[in-house]
Parts: structure tokens; C-alpha cells; sequence
């Protein structure tokens, strides 16, 4: 399947910004689902709202723009009322992390089918570049004009002590091992977690002495460090921040039974 | 294969300028219809992929360019010779 | 004196600083611009600037719309502008239709592909920002021809906006800026019409 | 898998339930709250994941997103809660009527405001069934007072939603969902299927029929369906910041509820043409309907539907009586609206027996309220 | 700290932080939403931390939440949000309101229902606004329709709020929220301060005064104050099954504000009088406004604040007219209370102006409908 | 101060069932406080909804009984804006761990100085036994009639990835070592988290065949195994469940700045 | 014939069962109720139940309500019982209030400590059952007790409708209870008022 | 010192007869005022901290009674000297 026949081409050039990460998640997310051959008429794509979770309305496919921060809770009723479909969520670091949180946690842990890729841009990015709860310590956003005060989330780490099947985190910058993880994440069976640190130059480099997006990759790059998935995190760790440090890597793959099959719900791929 | 930017998409980011390993890219200095100076693919010919028909092998450009504006194209037989 | 109301719309790019100029041209209106009247008395004008939001404005088109009265303020809001400035061409497409015969139409030629009939006034204004350096104060370059060709506010009000809108290290360029829209916007009222 | 007809002992909420199988839901998310639990607790037996998903989830507003997702995957789906859950479930709600999603909420009522009176009665959310959630928008309500309309306009809500794609709702309460009496299962329930978009012709979903009511295109069908909570076009293309689009979306999706009143509108109406007319509602009406029932100068209009506003049969009733009373549980919600009415019907006197507290209105008071209007 | 008397070119949402920090606003939690976002970004400047405290949250529950915390810490708390946001806090307002704590909640309409037109303006919450949580409670809610009432109207809802412990709203929305214009600052600024109890007897909180509002236990003085949003007694004692509790609560609650509707409405009246009156409110209001300005067979009666309805004045603008055209940017809400009372005062003709999809309506709109009505 | 100074007597016997841990946790809360000599007046109290979250309106202090999974919301908007109340938390699985599991991710990770006590007795109480979060898997509950498929969450081991700086487990069978628990939380500066494992005879243990309390804490008894501080927690780990083990002890101690020293509120204790 | 409705107040401790007694006589009267009816036409009852629910339900106080009509069900609720059956102190001081002249007060004598004057029939269930073996059956003991002296159902619907609502294994332990039950309900219609 | 049972207070739980290292709790076999069955003192003596004047050592019954109604009491001379 060619690019533009998985992606709506009537509605290009997308809305998202010049330099916008997005577009690049959007592109691995693409590599990964083709090569995999997987259906897209019998996959549906649900969206909360932010820039993130709007990349379901660009997708050839049937697609669910919920409200802020829902979507795993949407698809969760989508998959379970219809096990023939295969469920993807995209969302942003606001949506799943902030508004979104105990749907999260809960999806990890009732370990439903589906894949769920959150484009964690350290900010709001659909509403003007509010701290997120992903914003590094000391960073700058229009709601933190004396630098952010509060530390961030390890989404990858809290997705892993709440049970998720899969978890990994890659960034922008890593663009070959983040469409391998989506492989992986398409094809393991319950859920799976992909964070994508990302750039949202508009909102977060702009504000951050980052205005061009690929000073945000080369920061990207210089501060990735692979995790090691046999080892579990320190107690004191606070990721992307204090020590300048994004965590990279899968976190964990296992293979606890998914909520299907716990039920017994229909057949399922 | 060479690559080529879509003029109607390229939001002038620059981003291949900076991913690309082999320097194929460089900032462009023209407004386009849509408004952006669109990055110019400058030479194609050191990509790792040039004269590979196919066989890609790096794709660091087309996998990060957030406007899906690059894409490959077969090299005409003159390019190919090169 | 009847009450004399004056609208305003300024569109272009995101990012070009279209609502900055309506800011500007507002706040000068109501903070500074306080002529004496024929009794004596301090005449003061009413200004207020709306816009369009949101992510429209990210990457397609933006527009301020301004709105002076030189009595309270009633309804704020532009229905047919008497002045339009165009500084993109998705813009102009937009909102070219929303006009009276009589609107005064102000565009940026390099900008602007269409060639419009009407009461237009041509304004290269983000080369003449470049000719001084950066494209950034494109727009208060298009904001001193505006003031010029419109004359609604005076100059030493709109430059006392802008200085209270703009950091304190930009001033000096922003001056020039103004200045040079100034110029150009004699230049566009003399030469209206000719092409 | 539903009941068999005939004659059955139950509780209110558990009418509810088999009256929800009945009408072929497939999918139900739910958290307890008292008065509603033993409707999630009964489908939990019914629904065993094999014939149907019964899901307790994390919060109201992951179950009322669950069962919307659920119902873009083409089943019949539900929730139940009370007071506190329904409040939270507001902003979805209006999600679900911006995306046209057939669904199916019951509101066991119980005293409010906030936690109030979790295990007492009242009808103190009916308004809020209208107007909880942000901006334009109409739904159907059903108010049962008694076992059997638990099973009967449960069913009926299922109808009606999947015939409008609209949320539409139960609103029962403590006094009606506990209470246990004979409920009567007929051999022939009418259940209403979904309308679902073919294939037919690509558009044909789109295409504005005359009841403004478009086909609905389950998910995984091959019909890139995009549902979105933004204004939309009819070809669900986003276009949050077009005034005309707007005006055109909300006001269909008002119209075909508001156009549809007399096939929605459920009532039961005792003594019409009486001098004094009470209206009333769910277990308010009961107190009421001794009383029309036994004495002939008091007629009753008992609303067994609340929302789309029953207007015409208001009106009727209003037109021919010198008097009205209004007999609700709440401190007067529905005696406005149907005040306007009964003004425009030339009717003068609207009076109100307003009970809070967690007790349905008695025949005493009624009569005493009756006995002050000079009725009886 | 607060504003320098003086005149101010500023925005609206800007004018509304000037407002709660004259107002002596303390704490303010905030989740981001268009167009009520600056509100968050201005205070996150004003509140540094040692003089007050700003703090975003994981989401608009935590922020209601947090602010009623903050309001029994003694302080002035605030939330800003629009539509999606608002229906999210809708549990909390009826707790605020059944605990009687003061805060402020300020909700920038924009179009719904549901995600809708995110930058656009609309008037679709203000049934919400006195609806929106189950149960019966009573609020109060102001609507500006320039910069300068976006300043004194949040000062307003700030006073109001103290003085009734109540939750009080200011009723904004996209075009007056992001509309920039002057705000004139007074030298003096009449600034309510919450009427804390005393400890001169130790049962005083829990008289209850003429205006049947208590005196406010501020947690930490020795109080052992206990504060639920469950039915509760004059002395807080935990009554959830008792009718009578119940009754005397909810409907004190009501009282206190119903009762005091001359002291809390407020409006503005052009051409009283006039044969046909416009009522309308916000910025529905300003295409009106320069319509009864320059006609005068045209009357306006703009209404600043909605709730408690203002009864009074609507009906005497009925009383005197021939017929009235409501006006707002909803599909008709304020018009069904509007009829409701214009038929009570003998008025026979009610018309709505109602436009949705995110513009005011203007002159030559209003002027339109006038003449279809042959005001004009 | 005698016990019944610190709660009001006025008020027993309390709604609690016969047999029910609350009571228990009650004791060893009241003992804790008590030892610490802290003044009660200038202590709030704060719960939720359910029977747990009850608890603060039996104190003869400032109490808060909120709505249902907010309470850490309200604590956060009352010590922020009076930092010299010490702020106490009692709340349920349900109310803490479903509904109000964002604002507990959040508030871990925030670190407002508060102390959080959940009782975590596995189940609905208040509503009448509807299976929590916390629910065994396969254990009974009046919505899990043919056994709970879902797996349970590990609060402790979730507040340690979102950040707390103190996070504890015992059961109502450890009452020493709750107590001493309890201490170090109160003392802790910081967001404080001890989950007490406890007996619902009334809707668990009858369900469970363990009607009887005291089944139901040599149940506790003979489950519990400590878990090693220094060691992180196994990430196929999923607690109280298949190994039928409950992981009792300190999970960490930590020292992150609080929150009202990051923005520099006040002055606090 | 006029409608005859009547209306029975159970009450008692939370956890005796007192809901339950309500649930099998109103399920009686409900389905298995049917005599003729003089026009040789199989008459119906409606009979519904009801009860106060929630927390003070656990420790506290119970009660359930059953109102009985022969005729359509108008108003279900119980205004002022006709018979009150009482199994605790606490709901005998809560309840006996709410009653008329003629209301037929049914206690155990064992749990109610005060000692009521009025249409008093005293069942000592609670020892009763105690008697066949379990506590546990003292409901329905008394529930025989009240049918016998009551009246308003026949036994058999009564022992039907129990056997509907209580697992089979106890069937042959409930039968006596019930049996027991009305053995002591006839001792107490005749005993009564001897005291 | 001697565990004292409030019988206003205890609701036979019986964890203090569970709890006891000692058994110093048994159940109890009449009906209290309040309609429990409640627990016993039925071996005070056999307590850890009998006779030791306020320095407790074990106390589980009293931190576990969930009804708070075992307290401590000062035993008679009589007791004490036992
Ligand atoms: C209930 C609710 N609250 C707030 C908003 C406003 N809102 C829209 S997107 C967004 C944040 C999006 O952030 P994120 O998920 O990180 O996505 P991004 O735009 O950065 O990709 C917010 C707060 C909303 N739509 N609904
Ligand atoms: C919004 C809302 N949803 C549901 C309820 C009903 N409810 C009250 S308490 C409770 C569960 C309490 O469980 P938990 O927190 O574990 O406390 P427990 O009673 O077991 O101590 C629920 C669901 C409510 N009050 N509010
Ligand atoms: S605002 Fe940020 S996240 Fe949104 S499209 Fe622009 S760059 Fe991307
Ligand atoms: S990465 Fe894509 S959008 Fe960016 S400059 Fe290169 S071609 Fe253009
Ligand atoms: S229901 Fe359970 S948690 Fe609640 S008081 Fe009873 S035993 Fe305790
Ligand atoms: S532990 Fe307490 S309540 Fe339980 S039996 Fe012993 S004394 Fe009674």
C-alpha cells in the first residue's frame, strides 16, 4: 500500500505545524502497518484531542475523535463490542498522561488489545504551549512563566509498574527503532505502549531556545540512553530531567493474558 | 532511486537537511506556492540509496520528514550512469 | 457631531504579526490618541481589536479586525471594513469578498498573486522589511503605510503603541520600520491607480 | 437468550436489566453507585462475555466512552448510574449526541445535590437530562413508575436511540428501581434494529433523508467512517471554525428529535377534561394516580416520556382544565416548562406540590395540596 | 499588588485576571482550553507562589476540587475553563453548592455541544450553568459583554460568591473573552471578605441569620468544622436518610438565593418603554445595543447577570411592551424562562433571535428579524 | 490525648460493620498521631466517598468529605493555600486506586506535603461489594459473579513510579508495624502513601469464604512477604494474586523537594 | 366488590432477613395468589415491595414494606401499616409510631424489650428458631407466625414463593420454620392480649 | 494493667480472641445491649502487660479491636497481687 493510499492525501498539506514531529511518527507508524500487511479496512484508529491524537482523521480507515483524554476508554468499548478489529490510539503527553491518566493506567492493567502510541511533546500543543506533565523541570511554557516548578512523568515507567504488555519509548530522532517497536507493538496480543518523545518547536522549542526543530532532534540525540529491559528502574529516577536524560528503549515485553481472552470474548487476532 | 521533494508539500523545516547522513540536502532560498522556502534536494547522487534500485538502506530523510514531502523516484537512465 | 465609526481588518500568515498591527492600531486609539475637540474638551476615541483564533491561524490565514468609534462603543465587531490589508494571498482569497465598493484595500504586492480592481493601494512591505534587515517587522512596516493612507490615528500614537507592545531592545528597528511604512504609504497614495 | 414471556416477580432495576437484554444490548460498562448497582450487578450475570461484554470500569467517564465506542462497533450499548456518575458523564454525553451514537443511559435518581441522599428518591436530575452538557443538543427521556415500565421503557430507550442515534435515557429512581413487584414479559417485543449504512451507493449515508436521521456506518465495514465531536460536515469533514456548518449541524441534530415529538412523546392520561389537572411524572405520579383514579373531579397527565418536552399533550390538558398541579420531586423543574405551556394555553392557575426528601408525594398531601386549590 | 487605578488597553480574558486579583483572588488551578486559556496564563503570572498560588492540574476535576480545598483554607479561589471543560466539573459545583463554599468559576463559551468550534464564541452553556449537576441547587451567574465587564463582573462574581457562599460564575464567552479594548480601574473597588466565623459563641456558625447564610468556619482555627456534600444538618451532623434534613437544607439553599435576587441581579436598561424590547445578554447583546441606541422604537433590556433568573426586571420590561425579541447565540435558552415570565406579565408575542455558529448577531441581522416582526 | 479526644465520641458506635479493618487502621492512626504529639487543630482531614473515606468525619478535627476519587484534589487546594495544616488523606481502593487514580499519579508525582492513607480492603465496600481494582483475580464480588478475570493493581509499587516520597504496605494483622509506618508518613515531608491491606468481612470475606474477620487476617497473615526496600520490584510482578502474595513494608523513602518548597509557598512545618 | 388493599411493615435488625420476608410475601401474593373470584373468574392481587436501603441498613435498623391490592396498583407505597411486624428494639422505637388504632403489632418478644399495649401478638421467632437449630431462620418463622395471623395469603403461595427465593438445601429447614411459624402465630392469635 | 471490653461498644467481631498471643479474649455467649454477642476478658491475668503499670508490650488487641472497645484499666490490689 502506498503512502498516500493509508493516508487521506484530499486532506494534505496536514495541520500540523513546519518541523512538527508528528508528520515523523506518522511516517514510521505507516513503514510499520505496511510491512506488516496488516488490514486497514479492519483496523480503526481513535484519537483523543490534541495535535497528537488527530492523526486518526488522516488515516484511510474508520477513525474515533473522542474527547480529551478518553480514547483508551473509547477503545476499549470499540474492541470489545467488535474483537474483529484491531485498535490503535494515538495521544498526546496531555491527553494520556494529564486528563487521560487513570485510563491509562487502567488500560495497562485490564491489558485490553490494543496499541497505543502517545506523541509526548513535553507540552500542549493544540492549545498554545502549556506545561504538560511531561515538561521538564525548570522549563519554560506560558503557564510556567518562572520555569516549570513541577517534575515530569515516566509515562514508559508508570505504563510498566501499571501492567501494559509492551512498553517502549524511542524519540523523533530514532526513527528506525521506533517503527521496529511499532512492529512489535502492532503484533503483541494486549497492551502495548509506544511513547515517541517528540518536537513540538512551535510550543516547546520556541519557549525553550529550540525554535528550530532540528536543534530539538540534535537534543534528542544527545540526550537519549538506552534502557536496560532486564534491569528495572532506580527508585530515584526521574526521567528527562534532572540528569538531562531521556531513557530510550523497550521497557518491557511480556505476556500476560489480554482481557479477551480472560473473558472470553469472540475470536481474536 | 533518488529522492524528491514535493514542492506542494515541504513546509521547509529542514529537517532532512539535518538528518541526512550524506549532506543531500540543503535549505532552499525560493518561496513556493505554498507559502515555505522549500529545501532543495542538492545532491542526490551521494545518497546511500543512488543506484540501488530498490534496496534502501537508510531512508533517514523519507521516515523524518514530518510533511511527507519526500519520496523516491526512479534515476533517469543518465543519472543511473553517473 | 454624528458619530463616525472606522473598521479595520488586517490578514495574512500566520506568524506574519496581523494581530500585532490590530493591537497596535487599537491601543492606539484608545490610550493615546486624544485630540482636543472644537469645545475645548478632550475627544476621546473607543477602539477595540478582535481576531480569528485558532488553529486555522497556525498555518493558513489570520485577521484582526479593528473597530474606532469616536463615541461608546456600541456593537464592536467588523461587518464590511472600510480598510482591508492583505499580506497573503490564501487571505486575500478569504476575505476579499467582504467589502463595499468604497474599502480601501491595502495590499503586498509580492504577497498577493491577484491583481484586484478597486481603491487599492500597493505596499512591498516585507521587502522593504528585508531591505532593513529581517522580515519579522514586515508588518509594521504595512502598519505605518496603513496609518499614512488611513490617517484615522497619528503617527506619534501608533509609535507609542508599538513601543508598548514591543520589547525595549527591538524599539530602534521597529522605528525604522514605522518610519519606512510611512514613507512607502505616501508613496502608494500618490502613485494609486497608475498600474 | 432474553426472557421468557410470561409472568415474573422482580425488582425495578432488575425489570431494567431484562428489559435492556430484550432489547439486545451487547454491551454494558458500569461503576456502582447506590441506586442504580443492581443494574450493572444483574448484567454482569447476563452478559458472560461470550453473548455480550459486561465491563466494570475505572469511572462513569470511562464507561460512558466505553459504550460509545462500543456502539461505533455496531452493538446495542448501555450504562446505568445515579446522580454523582450521571454528572460526570456529561461532557460525553454531549459527545454522543454531536456524533449521532445510539446509546442508552439509566439514571436511577437519588437525592441531590452532590453525595445528598444516596439510597432516597427524587427527580432532581431531569433537568440536567436536558441541559447537563455544554451547548445545543436534544435527547429522549423516558420516566417509569413502576417494575414493568423499567422493562418496558427500557426497551424503548433502546428503540428510540437507535432510531434517532441519540443518547437516550432512563430516568427511574430509587423509589421505582427498587421497588419489587409482577413484571409481565409479552411474547412479541417490538425491538428496533439499527439503521445501518450499506453499501450500496458510497454516500448514501450522507445523503439528508427526510427525518434527518443518516444511516450509521458501523466501524470495520470499508466505510472510512470518521466520527469526531467537532463540527463536522455531513461528510464528517472538520470544520470547527465555519459558522454555516454549525448552524446546520446543531440545528438537524435538534430538529430530528424536535420534529419527531409525537412518535417519541409517551403518556398516560386519566379523567382527561377534568376541571384540575395534575401532571406529574415516575414515582411522583403515583400518590396522584390513586387519587384520579378514585375521585372524578381530578384528572392526571402522567409523563411517561420527559424529553423531547411532551408539548402537545401539555397543552391539551392545559387547554380544557381551569387548573393545573404540578407534582414532582424535586424543588420544580418540569413545572416551568410546562407552566410556559399551560400559559400558552390560556390556563392561569399552575400550582406546584414539590417534594424533596426522598419520599414520593402521598395521597394525603396531595389531597391537602388539592383541598388548598379548591379542588376538591 | 493589585492593578494601579488607571486605563488599560487589554484583552478581556486579561481584564477578568485584573478583576480576581482586585478582587484578592489567592488560588487559582487551571487545565488549559480554548478560548479561557489566557485567564490561566495571566494568573500563572500574577500568582507567583508567596503571594498566591497557581497551579495547573491534571485535569478540570482536580482544579474544581482543588479550589473548593482552597476556599475552607480561608482563601479566594478561582477556575477558568469553556464548554468541554465546565460539563467535566460539574460534580463538584453541586458539591460546592451543597457545602456552600465559595468559589468563582469563570466558563469562556464557546460552540457546542461537545468539542464543537473550540474559537468560537457561543451563549449554549448558560442552561448548564444552572442545570448542570443533578439535584436541586441554586446558583449565581453573570454575563459581560465588554473588557471592562469582564473586570468588574469578576469582581462581582468574586463579591457575590463571598457573600453568599455560593459558587458563582462569570458567564463569558470567545468574542468578550478575547475581544481587547479599555478597562478603566477605579481608585476604590468594593471587595466583599468572607464573613468568617467568630468564636465569640461557639454554636454562632450554625444560627441561621435572616439572610440564611452561616458565618464560614475556616479550617484550621479550632472550628472542628465538618464539611460533606451529603445531606447534612444545620450542625453538620451526617443525615442522609432523613427527609426532613433534607428539605430544610435544599431549600435553604435555594432561599438564600432566590430571596436575594434584587441584591444580586443586575442589568441595563435602554429606552424602557418602548413598544418592542429586545432582551438579550453578552455579546448577543451589542448588535442590539446599537440598534435601541440610535432607534427608539426599539428598547433593550441586556441582562448582566442570568441567575438567579432576574424576574423583576424582565417582567416589567414585559409588562410595558407590546412584544419582545429575545436574542442569543444558542438555538433559545434564556428564551423559554423569558416567555415563561413575558406571558405571566400579559406580553403575547415572544420572538427569538437565535444564531449559532460563533458570530454575534449584527445589526442589520437584528434589524432584519425587527422588521419581520414590524418593530420596525 | 485520650482516644476519644482525638475522635469524637459522640459519634459510636461507629457505621462500621462489625469485624471491618477501618477500625483497626482507626487505632493505629490515632496512636501514630498521637505519639508525634501533633497539634490535631492544626490537622485537616480529608476523605472521599466510601466507608474508608469516612474516617475523617469521626476525628474531632477540621474535617472534608469530599466526592468520590477527589479527595487528593481538594487536600492539594487546602494545604496550598494554608500550609501551616498538616493534611491527612483516608480514602478507599475504590475511591483512590479507580475513580481518583489520576490525581493520585498526579499527586505522587506533584509531591504536595500531604499523607495519604488507603484502605485497601479489595472491594466496594459502601456500595454493597462490586469488585475494585484491587480485587483478586478470580476472587468474587457481586460483579464478577463468575470470578474476576481482571488483575489487580499494585498501588504501592504505581506511587513509586509516579514519584511519592514515601510509600509503604501492611495489612490490619501488622498494627505495629502500621503504626510505626504511619509515623514515618506523617513525619515524611513530601507526598506521603501507605496502603493498609484490609478486611471487609461484610462484602469480601462473605463472598470469599472468609466470612469470619479473622479468616481474613490470617489470610493477611500468611501471605504477606516483605519486600526488599533496595530491591525494585520484579517486572512480571503482579501483587496479591497469582502467587498469592501481598508485599508488605517500606517501598521507598525518599526526599524529592515538595511542592510548596518548588514554588516557594509560605512557611510549612 | 371495593378494592380492599392491604399494608404490612417488617422491621428489624439489619442482617435478620427482615427485607426478605417482605420479598416472599409480596412474590406470594404476587404469582401465587389466584382463587376464584365469586364470578368464577381467577382473581389476581398486585402486591409490591419495598424497603429502606443503604448504610443504616447495615448495623441499624431494617425495614420493608408490602402493600397488597386486589385490585390494579395505584399507589404502592405504605402510609400507615396495617400490621407491623417488629424484630428489634431499635425499629420498634423507630416504627411504632407510624400506625393507626387497629394496626396489629406483631413483636418478638425476645429483641423488643418495651412492652407496647394495643393489637400486640408477641413471637418469640428468634428463640423458636433457635430451637430448630439456627438463628438464621427466625424470619421465616415469624413470616408463618404473620400469615397465620394475618391471613392475607393462603400458606401454600406463601411456601412457594419461599421456596422460589431461598437455595434448595434449605428448603426442608425452611419448611419448618414456616410450619413452626404458624404453629406459634395460632398460639399467639389466641394467647393474645392475655398479658 | 487489664483489657477491659466496653460493652456498649464491642460487635463480637472476635479478633481479640483471634489476636491474643496470650487467649486472654474468649467469645461470648450473651446478648449485649446493643444486640451483640460481645467478646470476654476471660483470662486478664494471663496478659503480657498484667501487673506491669503501663508499659505495654503488646497491646495488638487494643490497636486491632476495630470498635475501640478494649481499653485499659488499672487492675484492682486484689488482681495485682495475683
Ligand atoms: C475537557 C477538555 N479540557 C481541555 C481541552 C483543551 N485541550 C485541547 S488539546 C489539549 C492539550 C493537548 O495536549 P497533548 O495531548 O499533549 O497534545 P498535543 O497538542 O501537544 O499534541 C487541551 C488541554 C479539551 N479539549 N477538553
Ligand atoms: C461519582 C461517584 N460514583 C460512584 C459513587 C458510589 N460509590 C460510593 S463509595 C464507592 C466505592 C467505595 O469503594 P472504596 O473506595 O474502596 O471504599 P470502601 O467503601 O470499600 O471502604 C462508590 C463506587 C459515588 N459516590 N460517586
Ligand atoms: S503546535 Fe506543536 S504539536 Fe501542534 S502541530 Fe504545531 S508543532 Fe506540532
Ligand atoms: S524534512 Fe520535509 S518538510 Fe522538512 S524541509 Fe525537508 S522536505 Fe521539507
Ligand atoms: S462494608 Fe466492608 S468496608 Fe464497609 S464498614 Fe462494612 S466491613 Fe467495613
Ligand atoms: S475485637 Fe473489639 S469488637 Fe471485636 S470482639 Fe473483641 S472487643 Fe469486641
Amino acid at each position: 500500500m502506498e503512502l498516500f493510499e493509508f493516508y487521506r492525501k484530499d486532506r494534505w498539506p496536514h495541520v500540523f505545524c513546519p518541523g512538527c514531529g508528528i508528520g515523523t511518527v506518522m511516517n514510521c507508524f505507516y513503514r510499520a502497518f505496511n510491512e506488516l500487511e496488516l488490514p486497514l479496512d479492519k483496523t480503526a484508529f481513535i484519537g483523543g484531542i490534541g495535535c497528537s491524537s488527530r492523526i486518526p482523521l488522516y488515516i484511510n480507515s474508520d477513525a474515533l475523535h473522542t474527547t480529551h483524554g478518553r480514547a483508551i476508554a473509547f477503545a476499549t468499548g470499540l474492541r470489545l463490542a467488535k474483537p474483529e478489529l484491531k485498535t490503535v490510539v494515538f495521544t498526546g503527553d496531555g491527553d494520556l498522561g494529564a486528563i487521560g491518566g487513570n485510563h491509562f493506567i487502567n488500560g495497562c492493567r485490564r491489558n485490553v488489545d490494543m496499541t497505543v502510541i502517545c506523541i509526548n511533546n513535553n507540552i500542549y500543543g493544540m492549545t498554545g504551549g502549556q506545561a504538560s506533565i511531561t515538561t521538564p523541570h525548570d522549563y519554560q511554557s506560558t503557564t510556567t512563566p518562572y520555569g516549570n516548578k513541577e517534575y515530569p512523568f515516566d509515562l514508559a515507567e508508570i505504563a510498566v509498574a501499571a501492567g501494559a504488555n509492551y512498553v517502549a519509548r524511542w524519540t523523533t530522532r530514532h526513527v528506525h527503532e521506533l517503527t521496529r517497536s511499532l512492529k512489535a507493538a502492532l503484533q503483541k496480543k494486549g497492551f502495548a505502549f509506544v511513547e515517541v518523545v517528540s518536537q513540538c518547536p512551535t510550543n516547546f522549542g520556541r519557549r525553550n531556545k529550540m525554535a528550530d526543530p532540528t536543534q530539538m532532534l540534535e537534543w534528542f540525540r544527545q540526550s537519549s540512553v538506552r534502557r536496560d529491559k532486564t534491569k528495572a528502574a532506580e527508585v530515584d529516577h526521574v526521567d528527562l530531567n534532572l540528569a538531562g536524560q531521556i531513557t530510550i528503549g523497550e521497557f518491557v515485553d511480556r505476556n500476560r493474558e489480554c482481557y479477551e481472552e480472560l473473558i472470553g470474548v469472540g475470536k481474536h487476532g | 532511486m533518488k529522492p524528491v521533494i514535493d514542492l506542494k508539500l515541504c513546509k521547509a523545516c529542514n529537517i532532512c537537511v539535518y538528518i541526512c547522513p550524506k549532506k543531500c540536502y540543503s535549505k532552499g532560498a525560493d518561496l513556493s506556492e505554498i507559502g515555505y522556502f522549500a529545501a532543495v534536494v542538492s545532491a542526490a547522487e551521494k545518497c546511500y540509496n543512488h543506484n540501488r534500485d530498490g534496496k534502501m538502506i537508510c531512508e533517514l530523510c523519507v521516515l523524518s520528514c514530518p510533511d511527507q514531502a519526500i519520496s523516491w523516484h526512479p534515476e533517469t537512465e543518465e543519472e543511473k550512469r553517473k | 457631531m454624528a458619530s463616525m465609526d472606522r473598521q479595520v481588518r488586517f490578514s495574512g500568515f500566520g506568524g506574519q504579526g496581523v494581530i500585532l498591527m490590530g493591537i497596535i492600531l487599537a491601543r492606539a486609539a484608545s490610550l493615546y490618541d486624544r485630540p482636543l475637540g472644537e469645545d475645548g474638551k478632550v475627544r476621546r476615541k473607543s477602539a477595540i481589536q478582535t481576531q480569528s483564533y485558532g488553529p486555522s491561524a497556525r498555518g493558513g490565514h489570520s485577521k484582526c479586525d479593528v473597530k474606532i468609534s469616536d463615541q461608546e462603543m456600541l456593537y464592536p465587531f467588523v461587518e464590511i471594513p472600510d480598510y482591508l490589508v492583505v499580506m497573503s494571498q490564501q487571505a486575500y482569497v478569504k476575505y476579499i469578498h467582504e467589502r463595499k465598493p468604497d474599502t480601501k484595500i491595502i495590499i503586498d504586492p509580492d504577497l498577493v498573486l491577484d491583481k484586484p480592481k478597486g481603491d487599492i493601494y500597493r505596499v512591498a512591505a516585507t521587502r522593504a522589511a528585508e531591505g532593513i534587515g529581517t522580515r519579522i517587522v514586515a508588518n509594521v512596516v504595512m502598519l505605518g503605510a496603513f496609518r499614512e493612507i488611513s490617517d484615522i490615528v497619528p503617527y506619534e500614537a501608533i509609535e507609542q503603541a508599538l513601543f508598548d507592545t514591543v520589547p525595549k531592545a527591538t524599539h530602534d528597528l521597529n522605528r525604522t520600520a514605522l518610519t519606512l511604512g510611512s514613507k512607502l504609504g505616501r508613496e502608494a497614495l500618490e502613485g494609486r491607480g497608475k498600474d | 437468550m432474553r426472557i421468557a414471556p410470561g409472568e415474573y416477580f422482580l425488582q425495578g432495576n432488575e425489570a431494567c436489566v431484562e428489559g435492556a437484554i430484550a432489547a439486545d444490548v451487547r454491551f454494558f460498562a458500569g461503576y456502582p453507585i447506590t441506586p442504580s448497582t443492581e443494574i450493572a450487578e444483574g448484567l454482569a450475570h447476563r452478559l458472560t462475555g461470550k453473548d455480550g461484554v459486561f465491563l466494570q470500569m475505572e469511572d462513569e467517564i470511562a464507561c460512558i466512552s466505553a459504550i460509545i465506542g462500543a456502539s461505533w462497533g455496531g452493538v446495542k450499548a448501555m450504562t446505568a448510574t445515579s446522580g454523582p456518575g450521571f454528572s460526570l458523564m456529561q461532557e460525553a454525553i454531549g459527545y454522543a449526541a454531536m456524533s449521532e451514537t445510539p446509546i442508552v443511559v439509566v439514571n436511577v435518581m437519588r437525592g441531590g445535590p452532590s453525595t445528598g441522599q444516596p439510597t432516597r428518591a427524587s427527580q432532581g436530575d431531569v433537568m440536567q437530562t436536558k441541559y447537563g452538557s455544554h451547548g445545543d443538543y436534544q435527547v429522549i427521556a423516558f420516566a417509569p413508575a413502576s417494575v414493568q415500565e423499567m422493562f418496558d421503557l427500557t426497551v424503548d430507550a433502546f428503540n428510540y436511540a437507535e432510531k434517532y442515534r441519540v443518547p437516550s435515557f432512563l430516568l427511574s429512581d430509587a423509589e421505582v428501581g427498587h421497588m419489587r413487584g409482577l413484571l409481565t414479559v409479552p411474547e412479541a417485543i417490538n425491538v428496533v434494529e439499527r439503521k445501518e449504512k450499506g453499501l450500496r451507493r458510497p454516500d448514501e449515508a450522507y445523503d439528508v433523508p427526510d427525518d434527518l436521521v443518516h444511516p450509521f456506518p458501523v466501524f470495520g465495514k470499508g466505510h472510512k467512517t470518521m466520527i469526531t465531536g467537532m463540527t463536522h460536515t455531513d461528510k464528517s469533514k472538520i470544520e470547527p471554525e465555519d459558522v454555516k456548518v454549525h448552524q446546520e449541524l446543531v440545528k438537524r441534530l435538534s430538529e430530528k428529535i424536535l420534529r419527531s415529538r409525537k412518535d417519541i412523546n409517551k403518556w398516560e392520561l386519566i379523567a382527561p377534561g377534568s376541571k384540575t389537572m395534575i401532571i406529574s411524572y415516575g414515582s411522583a405520579a403515583l400518590g396522584p394516580k390513586e387519587i384520579a383514579a378514585k375521585d372524578d373531579r381530578i384528572g392526571l397527565l402522567r409523563l411517561k416520556s420527559l424529553w423531547p418536552l411532551p408539548e402537545e399533550p401539555i397543552y391539551e390538558a392545559a387547554r380544557q382544565c381551569d387548573q393545573i398541579l404540578v407534582c414532582e420531586m424535586n424543588l420544580g423543574m418540569m413545572y416551568w416548562p410546562i407552566k410556559r405551556i399551560a400559559l400558552e394555553a390560556g390556563c392561569k392557575r399552575i400550582e406546584l406540590l414539590s417534594k424533596v426528601g426522598g419520599e414520593p408525594p402521598t395521597p394525603s398531601e396531595v389531597r391537602h395540596k388539592l383541598r388548598e386549590m379548591g379542588a376538591i
